[in-house]
């Protein structure tokens, strides 16, 4: 079952395919951005209660969705990362962990913003945003465990642990939040945020709220590729196809010597009994 | 004789460097192997790797026909390591060191084992926190060990760096008692083994750019 | 279309700042994420280059010595 | 003839608590840092708010436990830091036992040389933020339930910042969010005590989260440890 994702162990070769994947990502991810952002700031009509300052959602939403998305994304790929110690994964831990901090960066950012009118304050203790403050924690643990280490790869495993262990305990940082919020809460306005995202939105805001949702996961997923890519790069910049991609063509004189040298380090690596 | 351990086809990378590929190794019992090679060149990440601590990037350590990764316990039972750190507590005293890795590895001690410590040349200094000892007289503490085990399999990382020449010989003498028992010994060691006690079979790993 | 005018749609009814600020938040924050992919991989090949360079003066040292010998 | 040293489970498990307590006992001042640090903290509340017992009494559960998370912050990195540089934790990897057993260990014996004293001294700490008397017995069980929560935790985090040089830092960065939901139930529990409501939902979900972190930490600190010592 697993076989046909063997190759793609190897930098070389999900360097290709992310290369070849990352047009098919951002294209349709651009021209949806551009569909939510008129459907959603021109077309969609106004809320009873809120007005206009509601739109805000088709930016907040999406990025709270996906900054938790790739958090447990990330933490699949550390999984891999532990279990088959495949390389990519590690690296993929790196790409993924900035894109998934800026989203919740970003829905904390807004979050705010869309406070200020609604609440009269740029921050309020609302479970939504304490949980995704506490993820922008998680995050930046992660990412500072990964480049503490001297040895990257022992990072990327610590990072990975971490993760898997952060990710087991979202569900309950999530419950214990809500819950805590729901103890300490003083006034129904901060449910007024949570009232839009019921199921009972209108179908002319649910719509461009799907879209939204599906251009963000396309741009971020073009965003973590484009970072997958640089750092399997930087890896492998030894490499003569690592340095073919960046833009050097090797004369033959200075493949050979290449050559010459990959055939050395062979040859040296094996230790030889006496 | 039976093969005690085996590897097969080690890999390991430290960093971005290549320490050593392909690397093939079994240990007999009655055989001492000394790893050979200048600074920098793998052999304690060997040792290690050997002794299960560090995880190869190809290849795979068995003792006596099982992987290791696979029973740990039984090949724990079977093994004493001696790293380059030596275990030994300072808060404690030598016997108090010894007593503790005697018990967890199933060793009845009836006596404190002054005769031990004596025969390392710890005489006198058997019941002082081991902090106010010398970094060779605590690394004397961890070879006694050596004394205390029923352990058939030795890997120890450089056992002769701080000894004089006197635990030195004492050392020999113990690892050539060890292996006519049907012992074996991987190690690690600067110098070469100058001994009529034993035959020693050597492992060279170079320095690899 | 909800608004009636440009002027209607820039002011949001009142609240054009925050839904502005946020989009404008949100663009800006993508758009650094991108820049820095792209300035990255510039960064890599401007290194690859040099290494090349090093090898290939390396390859032309060998070279000059072996003709002296 | 050479035979296979056999050790027994619990054996292994009692050698390492005593070996343990024995190193603790010989380098008492490290160990009473940490609580010192958590009486101080507290005491600096009222200077920072003001004296009123009203006050203090309303915030005392949230300052208590706040405190008792960051003092035990202090005394963690000695968990595995002194095993690491003596090479007692390598050799703690090559008992014939699983590790996870040997891991229980260690997390007990911080539990007992860390938690106890602070169980110890609550009621001094109870009383000096003013905390309503009927409250005392749900703060400490809160810190009873709570506090292996903080070692099991906590094991997590050193074998996973072990081997680095500045590892404290990172340490709490790593860990505090992670023990948000304990502050939540403990400090919910000891409200609702101070009101006079049943703490017991609180209390079990702290029971629940202690549970789930002695059952689960071991395998991640097995994990970890095996990075560090690399």
């Amino acid at each position: 079952m697993w076989r046909w994702l063997h190759p793609y162990a190897k930098p070389e070769a999900t360097f290709a395919l992310t290369q070849k994947l990352i047009p098919w990502f951002a294209l349709p991810g651009i021209i949806l951005v551009l569909v939510s952002l008129v459907w959603g700031l021109a077309f969609a009509p106004p809320d009873y209660q809120q007005g206009e300052s509601y739109r805000i959602i088709f930016v907040h939403v999406p990025s709270a969705m996906w900054a938790m998305g790739f958090y447990v994304g990330m933490a699949i790929m550390g999984v891999i990362a532990l279990v088959w110690q495949i390389r990519t994964a590690e690296l993929a831990i790196l790409a993924i962990a900035p894109v998934g901090a800026v989203l919740t960066f970003i829905s904390l950012f807004t979050g705010a913003i869309w406070g200020q009118p609604m609440w009269g304050t740029w921050w309020v203790w609302d479970a939504r945003l304490t949980a995704q403050l506490i993820l922008l924690f998680l995050y930046l643990g992660v990412m500072a465990l990964y480049v503490a280490f001297e040895d990257e790869r022992a990072g990327a495993k610590a990072a990975s642990i971490l993760a898997i262990v952060g990710v087991i305990n979202i569900p309950i940082i999530h419950y214990s939040v809500y819950w805590w919020n729901t103890l300490h809460q003083k006034s129904t306005v901060t449910r007024a945020i949570t009232r839009l995202e019921a199921p009972s939105i209108a179908p002319e805001m649910l719509w461009p709220l799907l879209v939204s949702i599906l251009a963000m996961l396309l741009v971020s997923i073009v965003l973590v590729l484009m970072r997958l890519n640089n750092e399997i790069l930087r890896r492998e910049i030894h490499r003569p196809w690592a340095l073919a991609e960046l833009g050097i063509t090797l004369d033959s004189s200075a493949k050979a010597h290449n050559d010459a040298e990959k055939k050395n380090v062979e040859k040296k690596g094996g230790a030889d009994a006496v | 004789m039976a093969v005690l351990l085996e590897a097969n086809e080690l890999m390991s990378i430290r960093g971005e460097r290549m320490l050593f590929s392909d690397l093939q190794l079994s240990v007999h019992a009655g055989e001492i192997w000394q790893i050979v090679g200048p600074n920098g060149a793998g052999k304690s990440s060997l040792l290690r790797i050997l002794a299960g601590l560090l995880t190869p990037q190809a290849g795979s350590v068995a003792f006596q026909q099982n992987p290791i990764a696979e029973d740990r316990e039984t090949f724990y039972q079977n093994l004493l390591f001696i790293g380059h750190k030596a275990g030994v507590k300072a808060e404690l005293t030598a016997i108090e060191n010894l007593e503790f890795y005697a018990a967890v590895q199933g060793v009845e001690l009836h006596e404190p084992p002054y005769e031990i410590l004596a025969k390392v040349g710890l005489v006198g200094l058997e019941d002082i926190p081991a902090q106010g000892l010398s970094a060779g007289q605590q690394r004397r503490i961890a070879l006694a060990r050596l004394w205390l085990t029923q352990a058939p399999l030795w890997i120890l990382d450089e056992p002769f760096t701080a000894l004089d020449v006197e635990g030195i010989a004492l050392l020999h003498t113990r690892f050539a008692e060890h292996l006519s028992a049907g012992g074996a010994i991987v190690l690690t060691s600067h110098q070469e083994l100058i001994t009529e006690l034993y035959q020693v079979k050597a492992l060279t790993l170079r320095y690899q750019h | 279309m909800q608004f009636d005018s440009w002027q209607a749609f820039i002011q949001m009814g009142g609240y054009g700042i925050y839904v502005w600020s946020s989009f404008a938040g949100t663009f800006l924050c993508f758009g650094l994420l991108a820049l820095e992919s792209i300035w990255r991989r510039k960064k890599l090949a401007k290194e690859a280059s040099k290494q090349a360079a090093r090898a290939q003066r390396i390859l032309r040292a060998r070279a000059a010595k072996k003709n002296r010998i | 003839m050479l035979t296979a040293n056999k050790g027994s489970t619990f054996k292994v498990f009692k050698q390492l608590v005593k070996r343990d307590i024995r190193v603790a006992s010989r380098q008492r001042s490290d160990l009473l840092n940490p609580l010192i640090f958590l009486i101080i903290v507290v005491t600096l509340f009222p200077l920072g708010v003001g004296p009123g017992p009203d006050i203090l009494g309303r915030i005392a559960p949230g300052v208590i436990w706040v405190s008792a998370l960051l003092s035990s912050m202090l005394g963690l990195e000695r968990l595995f830091r002194d095993d690491f540089r003596d090479g007692a934790l390598e050799q703690m990897l090559l008992l014939p036992v699983a590790v996870e057993i040997s891991v229980l260990a260690k997390i007990l014996v911080h539990w007992l040389l860390t938690a106890l004293p602070v169980l110890i001294i609550t009621p001094l700490l109870a009383l000096l933020m003013n905390l309503p008397l009927q409250a005392w017995g749900t703060l400490w069980l809160t810190l009873f339930l709570g506090t292996p929560v903080l070692s099991a935790a906590g094991a997590i985090g050193v074998a996973l910042t072990v081997s680095l040089n500045k590892g404290g830092a990172l340490l709490s960065l790593l860990l505090l969010p992670l023990l948000i939901p304990l502050l939540i139930f403990a400090t919910a529990a000891v409200e609702a005590a101070v009101a006079g409501v049943s703490p017991a939902g609180p209390l079990a979900l702290i029971g629940a989260f202690m549970v789930l972190c002695i059952t689960l930490a071991p395998f991640a600190v097995k994990a970890g440890l095996r990075v560090s010592v690399n």
